[in-house]
């Protein structure tokens, strides 16, 4: 194995891991502030959607970003609408949300453009690529980086800011507060019932940009479904990261990389079995996780 | 006239839980409001708190209309609530809860945690509460906890102040320091309202004593006009007699707890080589500071908690080992010191809170098929005998009033007619005419010749009671008192971790 | 007097029922007028294609009977999810304790020699025995290592999928005709459930399913057992606290959910497909089709049934209105997901409920004054 | 009971005039089938019918099956509403088909597009998409020009469906170059463009110079790998060379359009329901440039020689020197290559 198909692997990896990341965060953030948000698949696949709907009509990029980030946060208000405001049961909810959009997106497709199934075209603008003048140079590091969009590193700066809103700022300790208890902050004037509905919005538009990095940064298209599940993955990364941000970056990386590595194994395994590796995966991380926090503890059994 | 509230009234459906009530308060001045459990005491100060809408009525401050959508308008207003379940952040350190509202900033949008702890150790001294700023909450003993609350609604720069049952919660110390505080406020020139069950608490701190029954004010008066039995009377409409317990012959040990160890997550063990024995035919008194191993004591004891060494015996058979399930069938009932953790479940009917633990009983299912029927006349007679004031077996448990809600789980406990009652603060929040009858009930009990096992926060309460008193501190017995042994002063010292009853060297 | 009893109570649970249906029924109207919106959009009639959907979904007998086929999995996926949800494990992943279930019954069926209906029955014990099995892998962690429920079952869903897709690819593959199709072979027809309708194609499952419904009622208010699950599913410390033994309940809940998830699979297999399909579960989504339900109806057995034939009608209705007007299948998901999301919102009743309350408090007010 | 689809909705290509000399007139056939947004394959198929009831003047349908469990709902909800001929459109079809069929046999005229079921009274129609697959690795090998010997393929899920197409661009690569090595990967989802590009990025990272797509879907972002990378690809189903993107090579054609007018053409002049496979001999299999002309200029990678050489194939596919149609299963075949 060399280090260039290293590098290609480990570039893959990034790649892959920005939609994730994104939608993770929007979870995160969610169960923060103590709803349960499983709407993500849908927030990220109108945004995949509206996003290639904007670029083909204008081939504005910025456009085509806002549109998917708004699209995405839209889906995110009616979740937060229902779900906060009206009280249904979250599961109900993510689980219609995503039914519908999927329906939607496809019925759009066919209502705007007569399309089935995808729309490509060669006149859509894709998010510029960025290779950084010095470390483009720098052989494996280079490799590894090279391609990669804006929003691929955006991804990275919106975990830390948000790490930095949440635990440093006074409104992020109010936010945080309203998910410890929310009827305590609400008791001195916090508007929690308001900040629940900005935060599921707010996880609309990550997740909006999740898809904006899916239909306009890994590739340039469309096509029917092609978050394929990503939600439920990011849903399982904020899990594994304990919702919170910086950790949620490398539960994001890992399922990633869980993704390259299997396609890697493809060639030894059946690809039937090797794609039950994220999942295996993930209940072996959290077995690990509670094992620890469960050793430490050490104290009192059920 | 700072306060004034002005017919106000209350529905719940039918149920009128404030009829036309008036309440006014004088800037400084402490009002205690009292009345039996259910009467509508809470449900006012929620009125002036901007929790409860009233359905008909007024308030005024200084003479102007305010109309309370919300605490946040009422807290506009300067008025703050300690309210019963305290409404903190308990993954948060004390300062974060303290300055919650009205955060000290950097740059306008960090909090400026370092200035937050500052600013609490001024509040502190400026009103003489002493409490350590890093402290994370849910590490605090409930004393500590009311007093961030009271910490927070000073730092909300409230004028007017309300404590609902401030005192349920606390150990006599702490309660004595809360008095304290109140009084060095109202000297301040904060005004107060406090809802106590606690007479005694009224005749030391109130300036004036508002009386309620079934949502009406029924008096009002000058604390110098009156006495203990004259608001009793007024409280539950007839005498508290004081009563005389008889001595009582013990036979033969219920409860042995030999040598129980309980360690906990670091080195120090949470019980330590704790002995104790409860014999059939006396109530046996468990005083102490609370959290000084009385919560683990009796999981221990249920099974809850898992021990880590010693033996505990009923009736002279261990149960170490057995479940939950196993011990209740040897004989061990248990009434729960948090009636809303351990006691019910807030969404459950009564019928379903009432027969927990009943609920394999021949009267209640055979052969695991419940018996609706007989569930039935179960709970409406225990509601019944035991007074418990409802809306109807399928009401649900949370709806109940606190104290309503106590004596319903004391039916439901003493019920079970084992040899072995653990009655851990039996009559928390009720009603001194609740408090009597649960109290004789716990009487009864012991003249059939069981065994009590009584832990209480109430230093009243367990002498009054008991007929021998174990003192509990750091999770050892500190010392043990026959009745007419014990003094407050004796079990005062070594609650507080005191060598002896002599004072000590200097 | 036992006759006047007797309808006393009839009108009373008449009355009950109602009070139950008012609010998914005002929903249903609602989501109806969006999905109304959608077929103006697309320039059609509402009217007619409204009236084709239920007429081809509950009104005439014979789709009604397809729709109670396609309920049948859907009811036992509702159940299996309340028991455990009823006791406070969210388990999400009755799509995989139904997957392995079913899967194993199939296999058992298929491979086990003996006389088709000894071999039947043995194959719906050891389908239930796997699914339970399944079930309780989840609650393991979740007890031993504390591992989310949530996740931890979500994962297995997807686990399941792909391994049974790999014996269905591969091992066990059908050879008839060209095998392209990913399953098992045919079951013997000795094994099939008899079906209740000779044209249709509703099978034995949908008594099966009926059985388990009122096992359900019986376990949910006639059992200690499940008093205990409920009170553990409210307030598990105070459930702890009478002697309920968590440990088991959790265990028996997760266990029964399995099986009862099992069994929606393995009804499917043995009345409907005769053969293990890949990917049979997961794209028809009957799991998660029957959580909504179970939702949708408060945990309530038999509101859960009645809401599973109700978006079981949905979907046939949907597919109809495709085949005989050519409306896009999305729209019909659109319509769908629009009366689910606005029965799943309690607000419509909740507004009732409040005008309701003020009016009669203004009326009391009145009579006093 | 049974219920006739109401007029409203139903797509009738009859004209309404001269419809009495028409065979067809009165007739009501249905397509059952996936959605068929999603694929060409389908939509290509739906055409054919279209153009074929214009010819014959029959009534027809087309029922998407939202789930796998809807095709047989579908089927029999059309012998419920008395339909005179169903046909299943894929292999998803077959099972359900091959059910109805047996039960309702006398009810109604079945034919199966793709795959091949046990029942007598199905005429079925299935393909040798190995033939195609050969052509394909050929043109693949003599579009690398021995630049690498790894050869890439994207596909949607292994098993016995990809099987054949894996097969003849085996063998058809290994017929021109016979040090060629493989690298397969499978993108788990008919529709995850993004996962199929990446899996395409790491085979080409691996050395592969020329990577065959078949991910449905997935495509697309095989292709756009390819435009990126500077790789050589090739579609499926239908022409998919495009003259904004030069790397795509080639295509697989496997027509379901003709296959679906040749379909109703032998119905109308009465069949018999015997079975058939069609490859490149039918022409409803081939490759574009080779079988199938196409408008879009060729890559300078084929050069006429090339193209010569498969044509070459091709015919002996036709006059079955090259004889693709007894292809081993998956595991006779490696147990074969040791
Ligand atoms: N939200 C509510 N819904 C229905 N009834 C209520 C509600 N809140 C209070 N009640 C009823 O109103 C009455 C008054 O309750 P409230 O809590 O004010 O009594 P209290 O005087 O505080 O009693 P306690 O001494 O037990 O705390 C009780 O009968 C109670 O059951
Ligand atoms: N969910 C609820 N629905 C209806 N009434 C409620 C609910 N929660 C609380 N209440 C009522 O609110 C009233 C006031 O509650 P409060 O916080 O004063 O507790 P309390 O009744 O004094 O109990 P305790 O003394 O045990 O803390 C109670 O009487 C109770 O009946
Ligand atoms: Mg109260
Ligand atoms: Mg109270």
């Amino acid at each position: 194995m060399n280090w260039e198909y290293i590098a290609s692997i480990v570039n893959s990896t990034l790649r892959m891991t920005t939609p994730i990341l994104l939608a993770a965060l929007g979870s995160a953030i969610c169960s923060k502030v103590g709803v349960f948000n499983i709407a993500l698949e849908a927030q990220m696949l109108i945004a995949t959607f509206f996003s290639i709907v904007v670029n083909y009509f204008t081939r504005n990029v910025y456009l085509s970003v806002l549109a998917g980030i708004f699209s995405g946060a839209l889906i995110g208000y009616i979740v937060a609408v229902l779900q906060v405001k009206y009280r249904a049961a979250d599961m109900v909810i993510g689980t219609s949300m995503n039914l519908l959009v999927s329906g939607a997106t496809s019925f759009l497709l066919y209502l705007i453009f007569g399309l089935r199934g995808k729309l490509v075209d060669s006149s859509l603008v894709s998010l510029p690529k960025i290779n950084l003048p010095l470390i483009r140079d720098i052989p494996f590091l280079g490799r590894m980086l090279e391609n990669l969009t804006i929003i691929d590193y955006l991804a990275y700066v919106i975990a830390i800011l948000m790490f930095i809103y949440l635990y440093k700022t006074v409104s992020g300790f109010r936010t945080l507060s309203v998910g410890i208890n929310k009827e305590a902050s609400e008791s001195l004037g916090t508007k929690a019932l308001r900040i629940q509905m900005s935060v599921v919005t707010l996880s609309g538009a990550l997740c909006g940009l999740g898809g904006v990095v899916l239909s306009m940064g890994q590739v340039t298209m469309f096509t029917e479904n092609m978050t394929s599940g990503r939600g439920f993955i990011a849903m399982a990364a904020a899990s594994l990261g304990v919702s919170h941000p910086l950790l949620t970056i490398v539960s994001s990386l890992f399922f990633g990389l869980c993704q390259s590595i299997g396609s890697a194994l493809q060639n030894v395994i059946k690809s039937q079995l090797t794609m039950t590796l994220p999942y295996i995966a993930t209940i072996l991380a959290l077995m690990l996780s509670g094992w620890r926090s469960l050793k430490s503890k050490n104290g009192r059994s059920i | 006239m700072l306060l004034e509230m002005k017919h106000i009234t209350k529905e719940y459906g039918t149920l009128r839980a404030n009829d036309d009530v008036d309440l006014s308060l004088r800037e400084g001045e402490i009002l205690a409001v009292v009345g039996e459990n259910g009467a509508g005491k809470s449900t006012l100060m929620k009125i002036l708190y901007g929790l409860e809408k009233p359905t008909e009525g007024d308030i005024y401050i200084n003479g102007e209309l305010q109309k309370f959508r919300s605490p946040h308008d009422a807290m506009a207003k300067k008025i703050g609530m300690v309210q019963q379940h305290f409404m903190l952040l308990q993954p948060c350190t004390v300062a974060e809860n303290i300055v919650y509202g009205h955060e000290p900033k950097k740059s306008g949008i960090f909090f400026d945690r370092k200035r937050a702890a500052a600013i609490t150790k001024e509040l502190c001294e400026k009103y003489g509460l002493s409490i350590d700023p890093s402290l994370i909450v849910s590490n605090c003993p409930v004393g500590l906890q009311q007093r961030v609350e009271i910490l927070k609604v000073l730092y909300q720069d409230a004028s007017i102040i309300i404590f609902d049952e401030p005192s349920a919660v606390l150990t006599p110390q702490e309660v004595g320091e809360l008095l304290k505080t109140i009084k060095k406020l109202a000297s301040m020139g904060k005004s107060i309202i406090i809802i106590t069950h606690k007479l005694s608490e009224v005749m030391e701190v109130a300036d004036r004593v508002m009386v309620m029954r079934q949502g009406k004010r029924i008096k009002e008066m000058a604390k110098s006009e009156t006495s203990i039995e004259e608001l009793s009377f007024l409280m539950v409409g007839r005498h508290i007699v004081e009563r005389k317990i008889p001595p009582q012959e013990t036979t033969g040990t219920v409860l042995d707890v030999q040598d129980l160890v309980l360690s906990g997550s670091d080195k120090k063990n949470i019980l330590d080589h704790f002995s104790i024995h409860v014999d059939a035919g006396e109530i046996v008194g468990i005083a102490g500071v609370s959290g000084n191993g009385q919560s683990e004591l009796i999981e221990c004891i249920t099974g809850l908690t898992q021990i880590t060494s010693g033996d505990i015996l009923i009736c002279g058979k261990t149960i170490v080992g057995k479940t939950v399930g196993e011990r209740r069938t040897a004989g061990c009932a248990c009434i729960p010191e948090d009636r809303y953790l351990w006691g019910c479940a807030k969404q459950a009917t009564l019928t379903e809170t009432s027969i927990m633990a009943h609920q394999r009983e021949p009267a209640i299912s055979r052969y695991g098929i419940l018996n609706t029927k007989g569930i039935q006349k179960f709970t409406s007679g225990l509601l019944e005998r035991y007074d418990v004031r409802s809306g109807g077996l399928s009401q649900k448990t949370g709806e109940l009033s606190g104290g309503n809600l106590q004596k319903m789980i004391v039916a439901r406990e003493i019920e079970l007619n084992s040899n072995l009652l653990i009655a851990a603060e039996p009559t928390r929040g009720v009603d001194i005419g609740a408090m009597e009858f649960i109290h004789s009930r716990l009487l009864d009990k012991r003249a059939k010749g069981d065994a009590v096992l009584l832990i209480s926060s109430e230093l009243t309460e367990i002498m009054t009671l008991s007929d021998r008193i174990y003192v509990i501190y750091d999770g050892k017995v500190a010392g043990e008192f026959r009745k007419q042994d014990a003094t407050e002063e004796s079990l005062g010292i070594l609650m507080m971790g005191g060598e002896s009853n002599e004072p000590k060297a200097v | 007097m036992s006759q006047k009893l007797s309808n006393r109570r009839i009108t009373s649970g008449l009355h009950s029922a109602w009070n139950t249906m008012r609010q998914p029924l005002i929903a249903t109207i609602l989501g109806l007028l969006v999905g109304a919106v959608v077929i103006l959009a697309c320039g059609k009639n509402p009217l007619s294609v409204y009236a084709e959907m239920f007429d081809k979904s509950f009104l005439k007998s014979y789709y009604l009977f397809s729709t109670l086929t396609r309920a049948t999995p859907i009811i036992l996926c509702a159940m299996a999810t309340a028991i455990a949800w009823r006791a406070g494990y969210i388990n999400i992943g009755v799509e995989g304790q139904m997957i392995i279930g079913a899967f194993a019954a199939t296999v058992s069926a298929l491979f086990i020699p003996g006389s088709p209906i000894l071999i039947a029955i043995i194959s719906f014990i050891i389908g239930m025995v796997a699914g339970a099995l399944y079930a309780l892998l989840p609650a393991v962690l979740t007890w031993k290592f504390r591992v989310s429920m949530v996740i931890c079952t979500l994962m297995l869903d997807y686990v399941a999928s792909y391994i049974t897709s790999y014996f269905v690819t591969y091992p066990l593959k059908d050879v008839s005709g060209d095998g392209l199709a990913l399953q098992t072979a045919q079951l013997d027809p000795g094994m099939w459930l008899p079906r209740l309708t000779p044209k249709n194609t509703l099978h034995f499952g949908f008594i099966i399913a009926i059985l388990v419904v009122v096992f359900m009622v019986f376990i949910t208010k006639k059992t200690v057992f499940g008093y205990e699950s409920k009170m553990s599913g409210f307030n598990p410390s105070f459930a702890r606290y009478g002697g309920t033994k968590q440990v088991k309940v959790m265990m028996i809940t997760m266990a029964l959910s399995g099986a009862i998830a099992s069994l929606a699979g393995t009804v499917e297999i043995f009345g409907l497909k005769y053969r293990y399909a890949d990917s049979m579960f997961t794209s028809t989504s009957y799991a998660w089709t029957g959580l909504m339900a179970a939702l949708i109806a408060n945990l309530n057995p038999v509101g859960m049934f009645f809401v599973s034939i109700f978006l079981a009608g949905l979907q046939i209705g949907g597919s109809a209105i495709q085949r005989s007007l050519g409306i896009p299948l999305e729209i019909s998901t659109i319509i769908q997901c629009c009366i689910t999301l606005f029965v799943s919102v309690k607000l419509v009743f909740n507004f009732i409920k409040k005008r309701k309350a003020k009016s009669t408090a203004a009326e009391k007010g009145g009579e006093k004054a | 009971g049974s219920a006739k689809p109401a007029d409203t909705g139903s797509e009738s290509a009859a004209p309404a005039a001269s419809s009495e000399a028409l065979p067809g007139v009165g007739m009501k056939i249905a397509l059952v089938c996936d959605k068929v947004g999603t694929q060409v394959f389908l939509l290509q198929m739906v055409n054919g019918l279209k153009e074929a009831a214009a010819k014959y003047g029959f009534e027809y349908t087309v029922a998407e099956c939202a789930d796998s469990a809807a095709f047989e709902d579908n089927m029999r909800a059309l012998v419920a509403e008395n339909y005179n001929l169903i046909i299943g459109g894929g292999w998803q079809a077959g099972d359900a088909i091959n059910k109805v069929a047996t039960e309702f046999p006398d009810a109604c005229d079945y034919a199966l597009i793709d795959s091949e079921v046990e029942a007598e009274n199905v005429k079925c129609v299935s393909y040798r998409e190995q033939e195609g697959a050969y052509l394909i690795g050929m043109l693949a090998a003599l579009t690398t020009d021995g630049e690498s010997h790894v050869y890439g393929a994207v596909h949607v899920n292994e098993g016995p469906g990809s099987w054949k197409w894996r097969y003849g661009y085996m063998e058809g690569v290994l017929s021109q170059d016979p040090e060629a090595t493989f690298v397969f990967n499978y993108v788990g989802s008919y529709s995850d463009p993004a996962k199929a590009k990446e899996l395409a990025i790491q085979q080409y990272e691996q050395g592969c110079v020329f990577i065959n797509s078949a991910a449905a879907g997935g495509d697309s972002g095989t292709f756009e790998a390819a435009k990126e990378k500077g790789f050589y690809t090739s579609g499926q189903d239908v022409d998919l060379t495009d003259p904004a993107n030069p790397y795509i090579v080639t295509s697989q054609i496997k027509d379901t359009y003709a296959t679906m007018t040749n379909l109703l053409d032998l119905y109308f002049s009465g069949w018999n329901t015997d079975d058939e496979v069609w490859g490149v001999k039918e022409g409803t299999i081939g490759a574009v440039y080779v079988t199938h002309d196409s408008q879009n200029p060729i890559s300078d990678r084929l050069t006429e020689a090339d193209i010569a050489i498969a044509k070459q194939a091709a015919d002996d596919i036709r006059t079955g020197k090259l004889d693709l149609t007894n292809m081993p299963t998956e595991e006779e075949y490696f147990a074969s290559k040791g």
